[in-house]
């Protein structure tokens, strides 16, 4: 399958789905609401089949005042793969677990949720992976100030 | 310390609830039920622990010597890798990248280089894949090495471990000649290598594949054929494919599983799919079945290597100036390739300026560890080690 | 009983590869440092030390343009202009180097576009205060060596430069004061790339 | 341990020849210890490799050292090599296994990530900047990692300090030769005074971004 | 200690040396020979423990392509001296919560089993401190209590690593016990005393490895696996596996009392090699073939402290070589081997040897001369 024949299927598989552009690989966003429901029909689809979650980060846009969480979906029988977004508010980023979608999507939830802030809703163990529990602020936000950071002397 | 995003306080207000550690330890720890009933007990294994290969800290739930329940804390090596790399340049992350999975630097280093020249739409000429494509693979030969060592080590036999350096030395100092570094090369630059080889690396190289085969087995004689070997590996930590493929596991641990997925013939980047390879995979996913997709993967190498070596290309082995500065136009970026761990993948977000607006590194390392949780409930502390040992895992590729 | 005799076998066969290792003592493969010290060869492209490029009349030809500073992904290098260049349009007054955080990433090297900086193989820089590993890796203040040849003479030449302390790390130590070396075996190595 | 110790070594010393002996002493347990260095198993990154693994494989082997004989327990262990990064997270573990460890013992320090944080100086918001902020480190081992020589050569430099700087009457004291010869000419005051304090000038702590501060915050979760 | 062929343990021939009884006509001379005696042994035992582990190190680095202590004198041979000053004078840490009488007792009560052991080996015919008519039952007691000190020395820690560690030395130890006692049993048996000398006399026309054919060799691989397990060393490393538990019972233990454990293990190593060879190998016999006179005249040249030295030494290496070769078995496969295999082998192989002394049909095989 190739990229705009995958895109099209995807995008036939929801009218919720919308390309998104400037990636170098088949895009598309998806609303937050519904994410879940979302993910299993593209997990369980049977000519896509993206049965491994590669790839789950967020992105700070902080000029637009979201945070994006970045999906990347791989099928490990017809090796193809996948970019999905979805935007959250920066302000009070909460977004539905996938953890029931695919078992690593835990701990990656964990990761974005120490790095960034992002509340997942129904998620089995929802606590700071990286980072100790008592830490303030999310790191990879870029208004994150910290104290200890220190700034390159010289150019 | 200033407080940015939700402030200590607020957290707990928040419809979201967030847990801790001790929570989570609270949640598994239950009384015993009767006097006559065993009492579970908590572990701490790690941060500082021979086996966990550095600063994993492993909280266990046991039960006499039955592990019950794992949770991982991470983080003892978390540097900021991705905060770090919003502040420098394309070109200098390549060096962070060596810091990942030391082990595999120079794959790493690819991973790195080509996102960025897959972005800036750069072709490069053989001469660069092909050199390229050699050094992964004798970095893969050089990693496995170190693995079937520590394996060694931690099955309780120290001398694999002095085998296995012994003969990883060579390729370390094949390396040195042409790199002018053993560990962290940062060698692969956007653009190609930093440097031309040394003129007798290809006579080295021949040399060394010519002692290390056999080499491989005297290795299988000692180790691979030894009874004790087989009991403690053969028939644990069944990790089987389903599992793997929803854990995201890749690499060596997926394959074992036997869910055939190598980015190297799915995927062919460099010059692989010019070459003669097999991909190696287990049947059944348990230790053993991990043990000998590595062994496999180290004769597929050389055979990788072999076919290479006798006819590299000419050719300049840079085609970017070293002091130009590198932009890379707006977008997203992924990139991802097979290292000796599994599918390391990085993902770049440009903005058109010379450093990235974010950079992520999706590890092989990370997934790889969460199907160990899955692989040792149940079983022993010493088959924990065994497992932990035949995931080959690196901590600071986790943590980044 | 097959399968009992199979894994006896099996593990004879381990013993007799670590007794082969045992009774072939050609098949040790240690190099005895620092007994080798004398031998020991490291390959050209080592990176350990960084040293500045000084042609036969001790001058160098960095021109103070930063590039190296920016190069570096952590701040390691440091250079200061002269506060009033003699003849050029910017002088090096110091080119400070912290060995304590280099990672050795040959940027620094890569990306002069006069190639004054060069990567030393010399290893034995161990110290017992970190303060120590802060660099200097010029010898003078001004401008760099074609500029400074176009003058008549050398006296006119001393007059634009400034002779800076050089400070480019602990020497190595030497022979004897390395344990169970004797003393005057060795020549003390020079880590700097200044001729003597 | 021992019959001769810190308590009892002005007593010695009063009687005639016991300076003399304890001089002796001094040598004979300075030299045991100085050859005798046992490691803790304790490597966070990149550095373990070289300096752990490879320094102690066959090819380097540091049981010419008598320093193969690496503990995992920190109470057995003399020396504490800190290889790799150390992070904030591992802070209070390396104090604890600093602790744990019996006297005497030493640190070294390797690689650029314990001794200055390195490629994670600045602009990291969990490395530590060099392990002496949480521990008294005695030697100091640059590179990154630093080939497995350059730990021996460390660890030379180490059994020096040991050999010659330690004393049963003054425990825990440690006198660190100067054994970093200088060039003629130059004192250490001299290069503290024109670079060092050029530097810490320059690397003045400052915030990154000014406009984000708490108080200017319009947003609350 | 009294003399007198009617007690029941024979004490060291102190009164045949004076003359009389000691305690009462010299006593003086008595407390000094006990304290002499006693010097003896430690000096013997800590000489024993240094060149062992100076021996170990250095075979060990051979096995694996290395060179293994070079710097401390010629060939690194006083690296187990510099070890030991060190260990000496390292800083003895008591962690706060742990039990303070038990953890000072246990390193103690593990030196003591392997002293008490060690003084019934017979070295040569002329060299033994206590050649008891029990010698065989004492040792089998004594060196029991080891396990002792192990178990207390990590139960008192208050560390779970070490707890770990001690359960799983208590409960090898004790397994394999059983299984060392039953092929030593078989020589008691061949032999039909339990007095150390007696054994080694009874093999001079004949090791007890071969003069009974299978039975023998047999017995003699149960006593190598059960003491290999019974000493703690690798593939039956459990107690202290590095890998799996940091330092197994001794993690909490430090400067002296550690080297206590440390001596104690090479001790047992000794130990279990002597008693390998006196039992099955013939103690400070000769090796003697058929009707080979000349060559046998040759052995015999070879004074009995060198003959049990040589044995005792082939022992130890097998010893290592075994250590340096294998990785480590699991907690279960260990408990398996012994009570699913070794126990019933060798029961078997007892009755096997009872059977053979009935019809007396042993003494006609193999009779070398």
């Amino acid at each position: 399958m190739n990229r705009t024949e995958l895109l099209s299927t995807v995008l036939s598989l929801s009218t919720e789905f919308s390309p998104r552009e400037k990636t170098d690989r088949p895009a598309v966003l998806a609303p937050v609401q519904g994410l879940t429901d979302l993910m299993l029909k593209l997990r369980d689809h049977s000519e896509l089949s993206f049965d491994m979650l590669t790839v789950a980060t967020a992105i700070d846009w902080i000029k637009e005042g979201k945070i994006e969480l970045v999906y990347i979906l791989i099928s490990s029988t017809f090796k193809h793969s996948l970019q999905v977004g979805a935007l959250l508010d920066r302000e009070k980023p909460v977004a539905p677990s996938l953890s029931s979608v695919w078992a690593i999507a835990e701990w990656q939830e964990r990761e974005i949720f120490d790095l960034f802030g992002v509340r997942y809703l129904n998620h089995p163990d929802l606590r700071r992976l990286l980072l100790e529990d008592d830490w303030n602020g999310h790191p990879l936000r870029k208004d994150y100030v910290d104290d200890f950071m220190l700034e390159r002397p010289w150019r | 310390m200033e407080i940015t995003g939700m402030t200590a306080a607020t957290m707990s207000n928040t419809e979201v609830p967030v847990s801790s550690l001790d929570e989570r330890i609270k949640f598994f720890q239950n009384e015993p039920q009767s006097a006559l009933a065993t009492q579970e007990y908590f572990v701490n294994m790690g941060p500082q622990h021979p086996s966990t290969h550095g600063v994993l800290r492993l909280v266990l739930k046991m039960d006499g010597e039955t592990v019950r329940e794992i949770i991982p804390v991470l983080g003892y090596v978390h540097r900021g890798m991705e905060k770090k790399a919003e502040y420098i340049g394309y070109r200098q992350q390549v060096h962070l990248t060596d810091r990942l999975d030391y082990l595999c630097a120079l794959m790493n280093n690819w991973v790195m280089a080509d996102a960025v020249e897959r972005a800036m739409k750069i072709e490069l000429n053989d001469r660069i894949l092909t050199l390229r494509t050699i050094f992964a693979e004798l970095q893969r030969i050089q990693s496995h090495q170190l693995w079937w060592g520590v394996f060694g080590m931690d099955l309780g036999a120290f001398t694999p471990f002095l085998y296995g350096f012994r003969d990883r030395e060579k390729i370390t100092a094949i390396f040195e000649d042409t790199m002018g570094a053993r560990l962290t090369m940062n060698y692969i630059q956007p653009g190609g290598l930093m440097y031309d080889i040394h003129p007798e690396f290809p006579r080295k190289v021949k040399d060394f594949l010519k002692y290390f085969k056999p080499i491989l087995n005297e290795y299988d004689e000692l180790f691979t054929g030894n009874v004790i070997v087989h009991q403690r590996l053969k028939g644990i930590g069944i990790l089987d494919g389903k599992t793997a493929i929803s854990v995201g596991a890749s690499g060596p641990v997926l394959r074992a599983s036997g869910v055939s997925y190598d980015l190297r013939k799915s995927d062919p980047y460099g010059v692989y799919s010019k070459t003669q390879f097999e991909v190696p995979v287990g049947t059944t996913g348990d230790c053993w079945d991990r043990y000998i997709v590595r062994m496999q993967e180290m004769r597929e190498s050389i055979r990788i290597v072999e076919q290479l070596i006798d006819n590299i290309p000419e050719g300049p082995t840079m085609v970017m100036k070293f002091g130009a500065k590198i932009r890379i136009p707006e977008g997203i970026y992924y990139n991802q390739m097979e290292t000796a761990r599994g599918i390391l993948g990085v993902m770049l977000v440009a903005d058109g300026t010379e450093k990235p607006y974010r950079l992520h590194f999706r590890t092989p390392n990370f997934n790889n560890l969460w199907s160990v949780i899955s692989m040792a409930k149940g079983l022993r502390l010493a088959d924990l080690v065994a497992i932990l040992s035949s995931v080959d895992i690196v901590v600071p590729d986790i943590d980044r | 009983m097959h399968v009992f005799f199979r894994g006896l076998l099996s593990l004879f066969k381990g013993m007799k590869i670590t007794w082969y290792y045992l009774v072939h003592p050609s098949t040790v493969v240690t190099q005895q440092y620092p007994e080798n010290r004398a031998t020991l060869k490291l390959a050209d492209r080592v990176r350990a030390q960084l040293a500045f490029n000084y042609d036969e009349n001790g001058f160098h030809k960095c021109t103070s343009c930063h590039i190296c500073e920016e190069a570096c992904p952590n701040a390691s290098i440091h250079v200061i202009d002269r506060p009033k260049p003699a003849i050029a349009k910017n002088e090096l007054d110091h080119f400070i180097w912290r060995l304590d955080s280099c990672t050795f990433c040959n940027l620094c090297v890569l990306v002069c576009p006069f190639q004054v900086l060069k990567m030393n193989p010399t290893f034995e820089s161990s110290v017992f205060d970190q303060r120590l590993l802060v660099y200097n890796l010029t010898t003078y203040a001004g401008a760099t060596g074609p500029v400074l040849m176009k003058q008549p003479d050398a006296e006119a030449r001393n007059k634009l430069i400034e002779p800076r302390s050089v400070y480019d790390g602990p020497t190595a130590l030497e022979g004897y004061h390395l344990a169970g070396i004797p003393p005057g075996l060795y020549e003390p190595t020079s880590t700097t790339g200044v001729p003597k | 341990m021992g019959l001769i110790n810190s308590q009892n070594a002005p007593m010695i010393e009063a009687f005639p020849g016991g300076p003399a002996f304890l001089t002796t002493i001094d040598t004979v347990i300075n030299w045991a210890r100085s050859n005798s260095l046992w490691p803790l198993t304790f490597g966070t990154s990149c550095c373990a490799i070289e300096v752990m693994m490879a320094a102690g494989a066959a090819n380097h082997d540091l049981a010419r050292f008598g320093a193969e004989v690496a503990r995992a327990s920190p109470r057995q262990a003399d020396l504490l090599v800190l290889a790799g990064t150390i992070v904030k997270r591992m802070g209070p573990t390396l104090q604890t296994l600093y602790a744990q460890m019996a006297e005497p013992k030493y640190v070294i320090a390797t690689g650029a990530c314990a001794i200055s944080g390195g490629p994670f100086i600045y602009q990291s918001y969990s490395t530590v900047r060099g392990a002496h902020e949480l521990i008294p480190v005695d030697v100091i081992v640059p590179g990154c990692p630093p080939r497995p020589e350059a730990f021996f050569y460390g660890l030379l430099t180490l059994q020096k300090m040991i050999r010659e700087g330690e004393s049963i009457r003054r425990p825990g004291e440690r006198r660190k030769p100067v054994l970093a010869a200088l060039p003629p000419g130059i004192t250490i005051d001299q290069i503290r005074q024109e670079l060092i304090l050029n530097l810490e000038e320059k690397s003045v702590t400052k915030p990154l971004n000014e406009h984000a501060k708490m108080e200017n915050l319009t947003w609350k979760i | 200690m009294s003399s007198g062929s009617n007690s029941l343990i024979q004490g060291v021939s102190l009164s045949q040396w004076v003359g009389g009884n000691a305690w009462t006509d010299t006593p003086w001379l008595a407390f000094a020979a006990v304290l002499g005696g006693t010097a003896l042994t430690i000096g013997f035992m800590s000489l024993t423990a240094m060149v062992l582990v100076y021996a170990e190190r250095k075979i060990a680095a051979h096995f694996q392509c290395r060179l293994g202590p070079m710097r401390v004198g010629w060939h690194g041979i006083l690296q187990s001296i510099a070890d030991s000053l060190k260990l000496f004078f390292k800083e003895d840490i008591v962690p706060t919560n742990t039990d303070h009488l038990l953890h000072a007792l246990a390193p103690a009560l593990c030196v003591m089993a392997t002293l008490l052991a060690l003084i019934t080996i017979p070295l040569s015919p002329s060299i033994s401190i206590a050649n008891m008519n029990i010698g065989v039952l004492f040792l089998s007691a004594v060196s029991g209590l080891g396990v002792l000190g192990i178990l207390l020395g990590g139960w008192s820690s208050n560390n779970k690593w070490s707890l770990l560690g001690a359960m799983r030395a208590g409960a090898q130890i004790i397994s394999y016990e059983i299984s060392m006692t039953l092929s030593i049993l078989v020589v008691v048996l061949f032999a039909g005393s339990m007095k150390f000398s007696t054994i080694i006399e009874s093999q001079a026309t004949g090791w007890w490895i071969w003069r009974v054919p299978v039975v023998g060799f047999v017995a003699f691989f149960i006593f190598l696996i059960s003491s290999t397990a019974e000493i703690n060393r690798t593939p039956f490393d459990l107690a202290e596996g590095e890998s799996e538990l940091t330092a197994g019972f001794h993690t909490e233990y430090s400067g002296l009392r550690f080297a206590m454990f440390f001596l104690a293990e090479y001790i047992n190593l000794f130990i279990a090699s002597s008693l390998g060879a006196i039992l099955f190998l013939g103690g400070w016999m000769p090796f003697h073939i058929g009707h080979f006179s000349t060559f046998n005249h040759l052995m015999d040249l070879i004074p009995p402290g060198i003959w049990f030295a040589m044995k005792v030494c082939g022992l130890i290496f097998l010893s290592m070589w075994i250590r340096w070769t294998f990785p480590r078995l699991r907690v279960d496969q260990l408990m398996r081997l012994e009570w699913k295999i070794l126990l019933p082998i060798g029961l078997v192989n007892l009755a096997i040897a009872a059977c053979l002394i009935l019809s007396e049909y042993y003494f006609f095989v193999w009779n070398p001369l």
